[in-house]
């Protein structure tokens, strides 16, 4: 068989953290010595996963709920902390008719003018930033109008790759995928008010078994050198 | 007639050698006689366009099947010829009736499912129509193979050991269907054998082969009767063939009055119209020779003529005598003591004698 | 149960074999039977959709036939419709998708024909096409039944290439696979379970079926 | 010699009829004979376990094979059978040598190859060893089929048609290999054919059998020269099949003297010692029937009898007539005309008249 | 690149086919030759982990296998290791998920024997096993190497299953499939073309390999 890893990767993470947490991690061994072994899944099937012995330590998730579940069934240390807010911002590809602002005038303008053909979001009913966006959507009245156009993504950077690829006019994804290397030159994006939607609030939670590294990682990703990598690539962070 | 001829020439060293060349005339029958793995089955893919040997002139009438020379190839299923294969090659997912259907393309569509009954109640099917090949007998099958070749109503017949797997009494009755069939459709038969029968009952013409090479080739008649054929007669047993004319039918003594050349000859009775042509074989070994004409014997005949030719085979202890009797030539096999005794030497006047029974007559009229 | 879920799959099988089996028989046939220079590489190209992530093969088929794309805006020229997030788009991707399972199975299916079964035809005087129709795919018959069974379940289950190409939109490309997927997603397993089960009953039916008319047709070897 | 002999009983109305028994014992050849679809194939499959007819006892010696009444089955490949399939089923995707080699699991593993190369030489097939089926000619294909049913050194030996495919030269060596085997081996051996000539030179058993009944069996020299069995005598030609001692060769004159039952009999020379037993047969339409002793002919063989039965039948203008020549029964067909004009009837002293290469002398032996 | 990924995958791929073929084979050979009741329900049966959506297999092997479970229970008390999240959960997930590839073809290529070949073998002494092994087998050929390459093929692609079952652990689970994944996740399509492109080349190369051998072998129809 394959050679097994020596050091077991013990944090799993929302895909949504990849930019951010890839370099805490990095940031952590320079800093503590010890490597942490990061693995970037869906919320939902990390959590499954870990129901079903998954040998996780160290579970960052991208709402609350899936935290909660764990708790609830007995799988963690605690509650766990929040530890960062996640942000919307506003999609358009290179090329597009679309004309970015935070409050959604220009899709607006298209929408009325029928110039949207396809707009990419999460999907609500198992994403939290689909939720956001369908929020964002209706306190601006475009949800009804522009429901039969939208093209929902599995996940929040499939939603962007709709987007990226030119196959949709924009979109709603997260910041922190707008501030990732080389996202910046397929588009230009607009940060959405906190205020137009319920708060992204992402919180992690140490799993039962969790070791020395987890537990002291987990300590970290609370401490100020984690928060401004956090802040950098677009979550909001608590102060 | 030669507008219609099957005409064959067919070249080259490997991997299977072939040298030979023929003609076939329409209402013409060309047994290919030869070892096994001589090359017959070859020759017959490659009038078919199933096989393309390095040199290869095939003309059927004015058209070219295939020409190596000048690069003419015409694909199989624009060669008009029915084919029986050696292993039958059936299509497995139909009917005895589905595969002779197969092959009634050029007839209208509402005609062909009778055509195909038809057909097959001549090679004695009748009763099994929707058999598929696995619940056929080995004869059976080969008989569905029959049927599916002459539905093809072709302009050349190819017949690869076409009754191998009958019993003798069916291919009888199948090689007079076929000697009558061949005379109405007016084609050039090509037929592969190993049967002598076959070759009595159907050839018109003989063509021997051995290892790809034709060693002998020519109207039927002339090769039997060469007696330096050892090989044929290894083979297929020697004989003479030529034709008569039915004179009289005798049924209250059971005979059968012919004329032929030599004269008159009696054969035992069998229901052919008075003067019909029919082909006459008398096998080798059943000829008698005697000095003078016998009386108080079984048999009716005693054809006087004269030895032309004597040829002997170390490796036979038999001596063929070569008799002419009134222009036709008529062999005897007898032993080399017979010889002796008889005196008998080129030139020598001698009595043939042949029973009755001995006489195969051959027609495919049976009134 | 999300039925109309279940009609955009079903009609997504049935589309994804309607196009695929013509195309691979055709491809089948020709690699069964000719011999040409390069053929080898041709079958193993073939199965290249199966090596691919199906999601990234549904992101390469997005950017390959996507908006931005020449052949995308030629399609739109000439269809006036884009492949991308409609029916027609996902029909497409999962043709392509489904190739493998098509060509590989009929291949074999025509290889295993007699060649003297074929010259027999040809001496019956059939033509190419007639031999084609009448001899060869009926004895070609079980390879063909295997690949539309392969491609039919494997489309039913399709999720990837699916939900990359076609957008997850309800009554156009929401198909019940993503449905199911989503139910899950949602922790929703018992809509995803009955969604799920019936997805399998109707795929096992429609299988023993398929494979019991197929035999009394009488289409597999005498 | 019990010990090892075959018994043989099937039953079944439908779908393929079967009413028959038989027995066949070692060093015998049972030639089962019958038109085509008349249950040949089914018969032999039935022995090798490979059909399972309603009502089944196969036994070989001691052991059951078939009891359906115990509900005894041994499967195929525990019975010691070789088994030479009408259509040959060889394995396509090995050589003639690995097909043969497969029926050698039996022999050691080092000496498999040089046995099955041995057994393909004895087929005349030394030059093919490399060759897949379909590179093979059909006799080449069969003549593998027949090395490799051999190669098992069966306890019984099935051939269904197994020269079919063959040309009579290499098809009488065959038939001399298999007839020496037989003794060799000292096995049952059951011989489908259509051909008179297997019969002849092998069987020393028949088997008649239409639509699945056995019309009639026995001993080969009491059936042959059953005047009754007109069936018979359409099939494969009537003929007088009885034993004869060689009393002397002379070369010379290219002749052997036989001693049979009824007298002595001139033949033509053969490399055959003296002293042995060999098979004589005489067609019946080769006898000449005289009311005298004649001279001057080439013949050299004029038997005294006495007619002891006549048949004819209204299918044929031919008469059969049976001469009892010291004990043994010998045929004449003659016209119906020659019976009136010899007066011939039963009771009435004839003699036979047969040329020396009329007579027929089967032999394995060839010194 | 990630090589170990790719090292992963290429084990997982030899190994599904090293679990499945001898299944298959057996299965698919008693498909074909044996006639029993419920055999049309079997092989529909064997289609099933075609029609689900990945992720949803992969879910309910998590669930059949996982901690929670008596099975998995029972295999973790009996081997000391858990099945989810190891290379052998992986191992044997990919098999199930394969099963439909590798049943119907070689099932096809046994049925396409003769049956008097069948006969012939058993006439010549050769036992059932012996049968099997040196006339059955080689030519039922042609149905297990296409088994084989689809199997292989796919197992390269698969994504769902082994994300769910497997975890994505590095050196341990992540297959060059899931790597390829989370660099287009990630918007790293150069690396994800790059890893993309090497798992194409090995395929191809693997396939136009194993073609051309299995076929000098001699294996297919003489
Ligand atoms: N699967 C089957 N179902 C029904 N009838 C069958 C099946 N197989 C063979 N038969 C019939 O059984 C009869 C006997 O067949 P069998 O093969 O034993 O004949 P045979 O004597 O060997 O003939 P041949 O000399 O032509 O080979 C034939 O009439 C044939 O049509
Ligand atoms: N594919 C092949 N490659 C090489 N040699 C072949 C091939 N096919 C046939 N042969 C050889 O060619 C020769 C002629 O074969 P062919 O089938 O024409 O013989 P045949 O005269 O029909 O024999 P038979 O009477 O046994 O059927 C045989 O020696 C055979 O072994
Ligand atoms: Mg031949
Ligand atoms: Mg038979």
């Amino acid at each position: 068989g394959p050679v097994p890893a020596a050091a077991r990767p013990s944090v799993a993470a929302a895909a949504n953290l990849n930019f951010a947490l890839t370099e805490i991690a990095a940031q952590f061994a320079r800093d503590r010595g010890t490597p942490v072994e990061v693995v970037f899944g869906a919320s939902g099937a990390l959590t499954r996963q870990i129901h079903d012995g998954a040998p996780f330590e160290l579970f960052l998730a991208a709402d609350e709920e899936f935290p909660r579940q764990l708790a609830a069934a007995g799988l963690t240390r605690d509650d766990g902390v929040v530890y960062a807010t996640g942000r919307l911002a506003l999609f358009a590809p290179k090329g597009s008719p679309l004309t970015v602002d935070p409050q959604l005038d220009g899709l607006a303008r298209l929408v009325s003018s029928g110039g949207v053909t396809r707009f990419a979001i999460a999907n609500p009913e198992v994403a939290p930033y689909g939720q956001a966006a369908e929020a964002v959507l209706r306190k601006r009245g475009l949800w009804d109008a522009i429901r039969s156009q939208l093209v929902l993504g599995d996940t929040i950077a499939q939603a962007a790759q709709f987007a990226t690829t030119g196959n949709a006019v924009g979109g709603l994804v997260a910041y922190s995928l707008v501030l990732a290397p080389g996202f910046a030159e397929r588009g230009t994006y607009a940060v959405i008010p906190d205020a137009d939607h319920q708060p992204l609030r992402q919180r992690m939670v140490l799993l039962k078994h969790a070791g020395d590294t987890a537990t002291r990682f987990y300590a970290y990703l609370q401490g100020d050198a984690a928060r401004a990598i956090l802040r950098k690539h677009g979550y909001g962070v608590a102060n | 007639m030669a507008d219609r001829r099957l005409s064959v020439s067919l070249r080259q060293p490997s991997p299977i050698p072939l040298d030979l060349e023929f003609t076939c005339d329409p209402g013409d029958v060309l047994a290919i006689f030869g070892p096994s793995g001589s090359g017959k089955t070859t020759i017959l893919r490659s009038i078919a366009g199933l096989y393309r040997p390095g040199h290869a002139v095939v003309m059927s009438g004015p058209d070219t099947w295939s020409n190596t020379a000048t690069g003419a190839f015409a694909p199989p299923h624009q060669r008009a010829v029915g084919v029986v294969f050696q292993e039958y090659a059936l299509f497995p997912h139909l009917s005895a009736r589905g595969n002779v259907m197969t092959a009634l393309g050029h007839r209208p569509r509402g005609d062909r499912r009778a055509r195909a009954d038809e057909l097959l109640a001549l090679v004695h099917l009748a009763d099994h129509h929707d058999r598929r090949p696995r619940e056929l007998s080995g004869g059976e099958r080969q008989r569905v193979a029959l049927a599916r070749a002459l539905a093809r109503e072709p302009a050349v017949l190819l017949m690869d050991e076409p009754f191998a797997a009958v019993d003798r009494a069916v291919r009888r009755r199948l090689q007079d269907e076929i000697d009558s069939l061949r005379r109405t459709l007016d084609i050039p038969l090509v037929l592969v054998t190993h049967d002598f029968e076959d070759v009595v009952r159907l050839a018109t013409h003989l063509l021997l082969l051995d290892r790809g090479t034709a060693v002998a080739s020519g109207p039927l008649a002339n090769l039997m009767s060469r007696p330096d054929l050892t090989w044929l007669r290894e083979a297929v047993g020697l004989g003479s063939v030529f034709d008569a004319r039915v004179v009289r039918r005798d049924s209250e003594r059971g005979l059968l009055e012919l004329a032929f050349a030599g004269g008159a000859l009696l054969a035992s009775e069998r229901a052919i119209r008075v003067g019909t042509v029919v082909r006459v074989r008398i096998p080798a070994r059943e000829v008698i020779l005697a000095a003078r004409e016998p009386s108080g014997l079984s048999l009716h005949n005693a054809l006087a003529g004269t030895v032309s030719a004597l040829s002997s085979d170390p490796a036979f202890d038999h001596v063929v005598v070569q008799l002419t009797v009134g222009g036709v030539s008529l062999l005897a096999e007898v032993t080399r003591d017979a010889i002796a005794r008889l005196d008998i030497a080129v030139g020598r006047p001698l009595y043939a004698l042949v029973k009755s029974v001995s006489i195969d007559v051959i027609s495919s009229e049976t009134t | 149960m999300d039925w109309t879920a279940l009609s955009v799959s079903l009609w997504l099988g049935a589309g994804t074999i309607a196009i695929l089996l013509p195309f691979g028989i055709w491809l089948g046939r020709l690699l069964a039977v000719r011999q040409f220079r390069g053929k080898l590489v041709v079958e193993a190209l073939v199965t290249v959709p199966l090596v691919l992530p199906p999601t990234v093969l549904g992101f390469y088929l997005l950017v390959t036939f996507g908006a931005r794309s020449p052949l995308g805006q030629a399609f739109h020229a000439i269809v006036g419709q884009s492949l991308p997030f409609s029916f027609t788009g996902l029909l497409v991707a999962s043709a392509i998708a489904n190739l493998p399972f098509v060509v590989q199975p009929i291949q074999r299916g025509f290889e295993a024909i007699p060649s003297d079964i074929r010259d027999a035809a040809a001496c019956c005087g059939l033509s190419p096409w007639q031999r084609f129709a009448r001899i060869e795919l009926p004895l070609a018959w079980p390879g063909v039944l295997t690949a539309a069974i392969l491609a039919f379940a494997h489309t039913l289950g399709e999720f990837g290439v699916v939900l990359m190409v076609g957008g997850n939109l309800p009554g156009e490309t929401r198909t019940l696979s993503i449905a199911i997927y989503d139910r899950m997603q949602a922790f929703d397993d018992r809509s995803a379970g009955v969604m799920a089960a019936t997805l399998l009953v109707i795929a096992v039916v429609t299988l023993m079926l398929t494979t019991t008319l197929s035999r009394r047709a009488g289409f597999a070897r005498g």
